[in-house]
């Protein structure tokens, strides 16, 4: 049950469709954990306390229903899971790794999760990411950090085209950076009739004075 | 839908081309309404209509009609549309699209295309050559001023909009394993081998049709693997949309090649369709390609010949005009001569001919063309005269007449002899189109054979095949472009399946290409009279190119540059090398010494929308908010922009003004509680054994001490020991520390943390994580915060005198987790409470709900600086401009004594370590109402001199302060930290400086002096 | 705009990372054991070398680590990356110390930009 | 040398133009000078100017490894302006304002000075307090400078933005009127047809290989059409200063990056004077044929290649559209690069060295063009000399040991 007092950073706005093409939401309030560690030491911890395997390649995610892991770094991961589960993995693999040089952050409300997924979603995010986004290189599991516009996103293949009728993909982004992706990517799905969004905070800057 | 033929306009043929009879278009052009198809440009819509002359050129404005069929075409520029948001000027009408309702005008040209003024300049020619305007209007001081308003105007081509784009623009990236550029028989032959194999191939054509030259060209008995060209292309195509992992297309030229083979494609969307019919697609897209192997099939351009007389309307390339009949079904003209120094030209004459065109004569400057074309020549009863030139022309708006003569290396030797006509049909040889070979970093080498510059040496994974390459045959450009595209796709590491089916017989329908280089034709008449253009947009002549050989400037860059020669919107297409070939002849140097000029991207003009995309408006930069964004904004504040985020400045009541408010806000501040919304500071977490350590060396001041629980103000300096960010940071634990920066610096901070830690201590154990937009951070202050901040939590004792200034607890508000620190950047009480961002909207309205029976008042922006200035707190960026150190903001206290840090060694440098620096201080004006503009300078007199007066100083901030009832300023003074006391003034633009005394900086300290 | 293979995520396009010029200047371990002209020499002075290069790069927008490229900075063309703390793959004449120009190995360079390949 | 002016036009218009000599004559280069000039770029082929007409040493050669103007001169964007803050960025500027104004009289050649405003914008009030500091520092140095306000900046370029939704609204802004533009190949031509009236080899296609050195002192110079003796040398060689200092074996505090330019197609008169924004990283004005003359920020990365990466040129085009958003449809022409010396300071270097007689002009950055007859005449000054003058004095090199450093980036943009 998530708090009421909480606000999420696209709570201003309702998911988008652009027929069959592309449907883009906000995946609000899930947990996120930044967690930076030697692999070696990082494991077994996140194993038992997670039930996920260390992705240790670059560009991989180990995908969960509830959880996932994404590769950040070679010392750095996050870990994506379900609403208010964040602080207790923290709480749990901090304690773990408590021998070891480490840190565990709760990011969970630094960050929201947009999911994006449809049969032009490649296409889409193409206009947008310089990452080769084909079939052949970028499939279930695979997730980087990059640039979507001037916005730094993690972008997570959840499924692809052998693993569902359509991709979907899920882009984390920081909470003030939202609403300008999130116009962003509505602006590159409008080939598909995906509505215009007005970006929030077009207001009037100076008062002359 | 009718599929009754329109009816046909004088010069279509009723059969052939790439054009649909049964879709008749209406358009206009210069106010009159044509008939056109679908499938035409706008070029070959008017030649149907017999409309040559469109144009007029950049200098001399003469008349211009259709010298090329494409994108190569110098003079036909039209302004499309007369919307001041939408119009499009300085369209090639050659690649303009017709669409039903099109409108198109004549540009550079008043009153009318017909009488244009400006023909004044072709008048007065013999006395504007190139570079003219260097020799002259550099009189009397202000004659340039006074001459250069009329140059321009005469400048310029069409006019710009005047309202903004509405139009869309996208950007679309793509990687590739093979990237064939032009879609004539080798770029489709590279595409489809490369197809087979699996590979991604994107194959770009310009046009809006495939094919290239094959629906240029009379097919005869040509063939291409077997089969009918046409019927050949057809079917690549087929094959080409059967591969999912082909991407074709058209409308879309290759504009740039970058470095490592990083492409742009420029693709137009929806310029060739009626806006009604535009849908949701953008205007343009730019493409940004990264190939592994690029195809370049760019084909080449057919040069014209140099002579006195060659650009009338009605003159034109002879490959335009095959153009014209076989793509278009448009005979350009019904008595045509055409000119010549290579075989290839004359198949314009035949096929001129055979849709029943009068030839009047074919001129060859050789005296041995193919024997099967003279053949052909004599069998359709085509006069041809050898080893001869024109030597003038005649026709203003279309030309009407030539006259001919035999020359030889001496000039003209016979008797120029006149020959009426309406169409000449020129042909100086072709050029392997290596404008984006160059740009890949290519080298290129003179072909003496060819008479042109051909691919050298590539310097990227890059082969040019077909024309490109200087292979002009069918047979070259098919089994090259077959060979590129396999072995390409093999580099990429995909290999064809061997079925490939064996191709069948290709050759080509014309005797093999020859030609014989003649760069700058004779004339008998007087040198002063003849008028040869090299470059037909920019009206360079010839004699130009000599004047500027005469004038020492005869290395290439040179001419180009004092000429123009090439520097039009057609980037010289047709220009080039002739231009080269005119300099060798000046200087009797081979060609091959002479050199290029650089072909500078993009190919052709691409819109300024497209190369920026979606980036533009209010995606152009974005605009952070934080949680409580809402609030603000349904509270009237006015907002501004630190570092991408909005903050409210200051949050207007209704009736009052801006600097009302700010008194208001800040007064609230000092006598009950002032709310910020501070949760754009950076926040990073730091953690690690070595902590600590790590805050040493990066902060000025001493860390090894802080005790868990405790906070500490510290400042960043440089290598160049000069401050660049401070703040506060905590510390929460023995090896973990939360630091804060200042909004603008938050992002340069943590990459300075790690580019330190990463490249000089590696050997330091710590972790930096940025936190800033984890929490979302409410600062309450004032004498009354205490009151509220024992009501807000539940388990943090907010007792003053049990959680003291400069300490930190986390605690709880109603069940939300929350983080406090005692730290005040106004000098009052302050507790600056951190919750999880998700919870600031809630924790806001809390506290002016809570707050609200103690005065709680929100202050923004404008009253933090307020009121840290009355505190003498510096902003960095306001205070500090990156010339200042710890020292020189008066803090020398935070510079540590006993270990080092990052540029602590600068401090000790001669200059640094003077002590007659700019230093902050404070300053008290006489006049207490008087609030100084920030900026303003400072100066040691109570008079400005003649002609500088000495400076020592400057304001940095200025306010009313409410808390003192007078203004106080902040200000950077010469060895100002010895001055206190003194007197200095502050300049004024148009008034008396004004007197003001120097005080310490903080204005609070002075009040409870005085009290 | 160059592709630049990062030695943690692999190749990314230019736009991704942050530069930070010439590489293996060491920062002087006590500095203030050190004259004027040598903090300066720290601090502001470089070898702008034409030709082979070791240069610094940050993968801002991926991973975030800092690593070193040797590039020939006359052609733009990148022989190697390599990750802080190791050895350029080829010699280079660059930082403080004097020493011999060292001719560049065309061959090996070539070799090396082959091998990086995937 | 046939002297340019109206009639000499008209005369020769009457005759075919078959009576102009050449601007300067290629001369071969002599076995020893009295001084050599490394660089025939704006700044080179001024100081061999000054150096012969100033000080009269004319038995001097500028060596040129391509062809003269060929460098940065040929691909900078021309912005002219002295509105500098600090005391000697302001002298050495206006130095150079005051000598283009008179520079097409005084050479005889149009360089097409062109003094039509520079405005320098303010977007926001940090901005704002920047541009004021500066521009009452201008006014009390003696160089033109004045404030505009919002409305005064709409009435003087009608065609900016100045809609108050704007990412970057436009508050207000500073007013060089004198500043402006000129025709960069025409001051590379003007000067060196004088230093060629007055005695000066120019030599072109001959690249300087090594700098000899006895005894911590120049005796001359190696080039690739041989050798050369002279007793100085002076490099002004943009973009290669490094180069030519691992010559001498000096390190520097220099670094050479991309800096590129764009223009548009040409269009009628719109952009009536010169647009600069430090906000939004743009610039912006048009040439008399008509172009739009846009230049971007430099490229991080070192390179010597004349070429930076194309998302500048895309960063830089949205900005001038936020700027100027009808220019949307207009279409960019040519894009180019060329190579900037960028000091620390972001001012430059004129300055002796540690080897005697070998003199140093560089490091100009990205803003060279508009200091070219005041870094000439202060270079020959230096040169004849061989001391600085009070305009070159800020500028050794020694200034990056003492910390005395002329920081004119300064200015860090944001705060709390």
């Amino acid at each position: 049950m998530i708090d009421e007092r909480r606000v999420s950073p696209l709570a201003h706005r309702e998911p988008l469709h652009a027929g069959d093409f592309a449907h883009l939401a906000e995946d609000a309030f899930r947990g996120i954990v930044s967690v930076r560690a030697a692999p070696i030491h990082l494991a077994a911890p996140l194993q038992a306390v997670t039930g996920r395997t260390l992705p240790i390649r670059a560009g991989h995610a180990d995908l969960g229903r509830r959880c996932a892991v994404l590769w950040l770094g070679p010392d750095e991961w996050a870990i994506i899971t379900a609403p208010d589960a964040a602080a207790g993995i923290a709480q749990d693999l901090s304690q773990a790794l408590a021998p070891y040089h480490h840190q565990v952050v709760d990011v969970s409300d630094y960050n929201t999760v947009l999911t994006l997924r449809g049969s032009a979603v490649r296409e889409l995010l193409a206009k947008l990411i310089t990452i080769d986004l084909h079939p052949r290189h970028f499939t279930r599991s695979n997730g980087v950090a990059t640039l979507c516009g001037k916005a730094q996103i993690w972008l997570i293949c959840r499924e692809d085209e052998k693993s569902a009728r359509e991709p979907l993909f899920e882009i984390v982004v920081r909470r003030s950076m939202a609403d300008y992706l999130w116009c962003l990517i509505a602006d590159a799905g409008r080939e598909w009739a995906m509505p215009p969004q007005e970006p929030i905070g077009q207001v009037p800057l100076h008062m002359p004075g | 839908m009718s599929a009754q033929p329109a009816r046909l306009s004088q010069n279509r043929l009723s059969q052939g081309g790439l054009i649909d009879r049964t879709q008749p278009i209406t358009f206009s052009f210069d106010g009159k309404r044509y008939q056109g198809f679908a499938g035409d440009t706008l070029a070959s819509a008017l030649l149907a209509n017999g409309v040559h002359h469109v144009a007029r050129s950049f200098k001399y404005h003469r008349p211009r009609g259709f010298m090329g069929a494409g994108p190569e075409d110098p003079g036909a520029l039209v302004r499309i549309g007369s919307d001041p948001a939408t119009m499009v000027v300085n369209q090639r009408a050659t690649e303009v699209e017709l669409h039903e309702g099109l409108e198109a005008f004549p540009q550079n040209c008043w009153p009318s295309l017909r009488f244009d003024i400006g023909v004044v300049n072709d008048l007065m020619h013999r006395f504007l050559p190139a570079g003219f305007y260097y020799k002259t209007f550099m009189g009397p001081p202000g004659s340039w001023m006074f001459f250069e308003p009329f140059i321009r105007r005469a400048a310029g081509l069409g006019p710009a909009p005047s309202a903004p784009d509405p139009a869309r623009y996208e950007h679309m990236n793509r990687h590739c394993e093979v990237l064939v550029i032009g879609s004539g028989p080798a770029g489709l032959a590279a595409a489809r081998q490369a197809a087979r194999s699996g590979a991604r191939v994107i194959l770009a054509e310009e046009s809006a049709a495939c094919g290239g030259r094959i629906f240029a060209e009379a097919e005869g008995d040509a063939l291409i693997e077997g089969l009918a060209p046409r019927a050949w292309c057809t079917r690549v195509l087929e094959e080409l949309a059967d591969h999912p992992d082909v991407t074709l297309l058209t409308r879309t030229s290759a504009s740039g090649y970058y470095a490592q083979n990083w492409l742009t494609l420029f693709e137009n969307c929806t310029d060739h369709l009626p806006p009604s019919q535009a849908g949701n697609l953008p205007r343009h897209r730019l493409w940004r390609v990264r190939a592994q192997q690029v195809v370049l099939a760019t084909g080449a351009i057919e040069r014209p010949l140099v002579f006195n007389g060659n650009d009338r309307p009605g003159i034109m390339l002879a490959s335009a005009a095959r153009t014209w009949l076989h793509r278009y079904g448009v005979r350009p003209g019904e008595n045509a001569v055409i000119f010549a120094n290579n075989d290839d030209a004359w198949r314009s004459a035949f096929d001129l001919h055979d849709v029943g065109a009068r030839i009047a004569a074919i001129i060859d400057t050789r005296p041995d063309p193919a024997p099967a074309h003279r053949e052909a020549a004599q069998a359709r009863g085509i006069p041809v005269r050898l080893g001869a030139t024109i030597v003038a022309t005649r026709g203003r708006r279309r030309i009407r007449s030539i006259d001919v003569a035999a020359f030889d290396a001496g000039g003209v030797t016979g008797k120029p002899e006149r020959i009426a006509c309406d169409l000449l049909c020129v042909s100086g040889g072709w050029s392997p189109n290596v404008a984006l070979f160059s740009q890949s970093g290519g080298s290129l080498r003179h072909d003496e054979a060819l008479a042109s510059f051909v691919p050298d040496e590539a310097r990227q994974e890059v082969v040019p095949v077909g024309a490109c390459a200087g292979a002009f045959s069918l047979e070259e450009a098919v089994s090259g472009g077959r060979e590129a595209g396999r072995a390409a796709a093999q580099a990429a590491g995909f290999v064809a399946s061997a079925t490939d089916p064996a191709a069948g017989e290709t050759r080509d329908g014309a005797p093999p290409y020859r030609v014989a280089p003649a760069w700058e034709l004779p004339s008998n008449r007087p040198k002063s009279r003849i008028r040869a253009f090299v470059d037909h947009q920019n009206d360079v002549t010839a004699k130009d190119l000599h004047l500027a050989v005469r004038e020492g400037y005869g290395a290439v860059e040179h001419a180009k540059r004092y000429t123009t020669t090439g520097m039009g919107t057609d980037q010289g297409k047709t220009v080039g090398v002739n231009a080269i070939g005119v300099l060798s002849g000046v200087l009797d140097k081979p060609i091959g010494e002479i050199g290029v000029t650089t072909f500078r991207p993009p190919w052709k003009p691409i819109s300024f929308g497209a190369v920026a995309g979606q980036h533009v408006g209010a995606l152009f930069h974005p605009r952070r908010t934080t949680a409580m964004h809402d609030w603000h904004v349904a509270n009237g504040a006015v907002f501004e922009i630190v570092g991408d985020w909005l903050r409210a400045r200051v949050y207007r009541q209704p009736g009052e003004d801006f600097e009302a408010a700010l008194q208001r806000e800040c007064r609230a501040a000092r006598n009950a509680i002032g709310v910020l919304d501070a949760s754009t500071l950076g926040k990073i977490d730091i953690r690690g054994k070595d902590a600590r350590v790590f805050l040493n060396r990066i902060y000025s001041n001493a860390w090894m001490k802080l005790e868990p629980g405790r906070c500490r103000y510290g400042l960043m300096t440089n290598e160049d020991g000069m401050v660049f960010d401070d703040g506060v940071t905590a510390c929460l634990g023995d090896d973990h520390f939360h630091m804060t920066t200042t909004t603008g610096g938050a992002a340069r901070v943590l990459a300075w943390l790690e580019e330190y830690h990463q490249t000089e201590w590696p050997d330091l154990e710590v972790f930096m994580t940025s936190v800033t937009e984890q929490w979302a951070v409410a600062s309450i202050c004032g004498p009354r915060a205490p009151e509220l901040a024992a009501d807000l939590f539940d388990d943090i004792d907010a007792d003053p005198e049990r959680f003291p200034f400069m300490s930190h607890a986390s605690g709880h508000i109603d069940g939300v987790p929350a983080r406090v620190f005692r730290v005040s950047f106004t000098g009052e009480i302050s507790y600056e409470i951190n919750v999880p961002a998700s919870y600031g909207l809630w924790l806001w309205r809390t506290l002016m709900e809570r707050g609200a029976p103690y005065g709680i008042t929100p202050y923004g922006t404008e009253g933090m600086h307020l009121l840290r200035a009355e505190k003498g707190f510096i902003i960095v960026g306001q205070e500090t401009d990156g010339t200042l150190t710890p020292v020189d903001l008066g803090m020398g206290w935070a510079v540590k004594k006993n270990a080092d840090f990052i540029g602590k060694r600068s401090l000790t440098r001669s200059d640094t370590a003077r002590d007659d620096r700019l230093q902050l201080v404070g300053l008290l004006t006489a006049d207490p109402a008087f609030v100084i503009p920030e900026g303003s300078q400072i100066i040691a007199s109570a008079r400005e001199q003649s002609p500088r007066t000495p400076m020592i100083g400057h304001v940095t901030s200025s306010y009313f302060s409410p808390t003192l009832g007078r203004s106080i300023a902040l200000a950077l003074v010469a060895g100002g930290h010895g001055r206190m006391g003194e007197r200095i003034h502050v300049a004024r633009a148009g008034a008396d400086p004004v007197p003001a005394t120097i005080t310490g900086t903080d204005f609070l300290a002075g009040l409870k002096d005085a009290s | 705009m160059f592709r630049i293979r990062c030695p943690y995520c692999g190749e990314r396009d230019q736009i991704e990372f942050g530069y930070g010029g010439e590489a293996h200047i060491a920062r002087p371990r006590e500095p203030e054991a050190i004259s004027d002209a040598q903090w300066a020499d720290y601090v502001f002075m470089r070898t702008n070398t034409k030709g082979l290069f070791a240069e610094r790069w940050v993968h801002s927008a991926g991973c975030r680590r800092w690593f070193n490229a040797l590039r020939d900075t006359a052609t733009d063309r990148f022989v190697a990356t390599y990750v802080i703390g190791e050895a350029p793959p080829l010699p280079v004449t660059q930082g403080a110390d004097d020493g011999a120009p060292v001719e560049e190995d065309a061959e090996a360079a070539a070799d090396l930009a082959g091998g990086g390949r995937p | 040398m046939t002297r340019y002016s109206l009639w000499s036009l008209l005369r020769e218009g009457f005759r075919g133009h078959t009576g102009w000599g050449p601007v300067w004559r290629e001369a071969e280069p002599k076995p020893a000078y009295d001084a050599v000039i490394i660089g025939g770029g704006g700044h080179g082929c001024a100081t061999a100017y000054y150096l012969a007409k100033e000080h009269g040493l004319t038995n001097i050669a500028i060596v040129e490894k391509g062809w003269l103007g060929g460098g940065n001169a040929a691909r900078n964007t021309t912005i002219i302006r002295s509105n500098y803050l600090y005391d000697a960025s302001a002298a050495i500027y206006d130095h150079a304002m005051q000598l283009w104004k008179g520079l097409g009289r005084e050479l005889n050649f149009n360089i097409m000075m062109s003094h039509r405003g520079v405005l320098n914008l303010a977007h926001d009030d940090n901005e704002m307090r920047q541009l004021k500091r500066r521009v009452e520092a201008n006014r009390l140095n003696g160089v033109e400078a004045e404030w505009l306000d919002a409305k005064q900046v709409a009435e003087y370029c009608p065609i900016i933005n100045m809609s108050p939704a704007s990412r970057y609204p436009v508050i207000g802004a500073t007013l060089q009127r004198s500043g402006g533009v000129n025709r960069h190949d025409a001051v590379v031509w003007a000067y060196a047809r004088a230093a060629h009236e007055l005695g000066v080899d120019i030599i072109q296609n001959c690249e300087v290989t090594g700098l000899k050195i006895e005894a911590g002192r120049i005796t001359g110079l190696e080039t690739s059409r041989g050798t050369i003796r002279t007793p100085k040398v002076a490099s002004v060689v943009a973009g290669h200063t490094s180069v030519i200092g691992a010559m001498a074996g000096l390190r520097l505090p220099i670094e050479s990056h991309p800096l590129q330019a764009l223009v548009s197609e040409p269009i009628k008169p719109v952009n009536p004077c010169v647009v600069m924004s430090n906000a939004v990283h743009a610039y912006c004005s048009q040439s008399d044929k008509g172009e739009l003359v846009i230049g971007a920020g430099i490229d991080a990365h070192l390179s010597y290649t004349q070429r930076g990466a194309f998302p500048v040129i895309e960063e830089e085009i949205a900005a001038v559209l936020e700027l100027f958003p009808i220019f949307s449809r207009l279409k960019l022409m040519r894009h180019w690069g060329g190579i900037v010396d960028i000091c620390p300071d972001a001012s430059p270097i004129i300055s002796k060295t540690p080897v005697k007689g070998f003199y140093l002009n560089g490091g100009w950055g990205t803003g060279g063009w508009k200091a070219t007859p005041a870094s000439g005449h202060a270079l020959a000054d230096l040169v004849a000399r061989d001391e600085p003058n009070a305009i070159a004095a800020p500028y050794t090199l020694e200034r990056f040991t003492t910390g005395k450093l002329v920081a004119e980036h300064g200015a860090a943009a944001v705060a709390h």
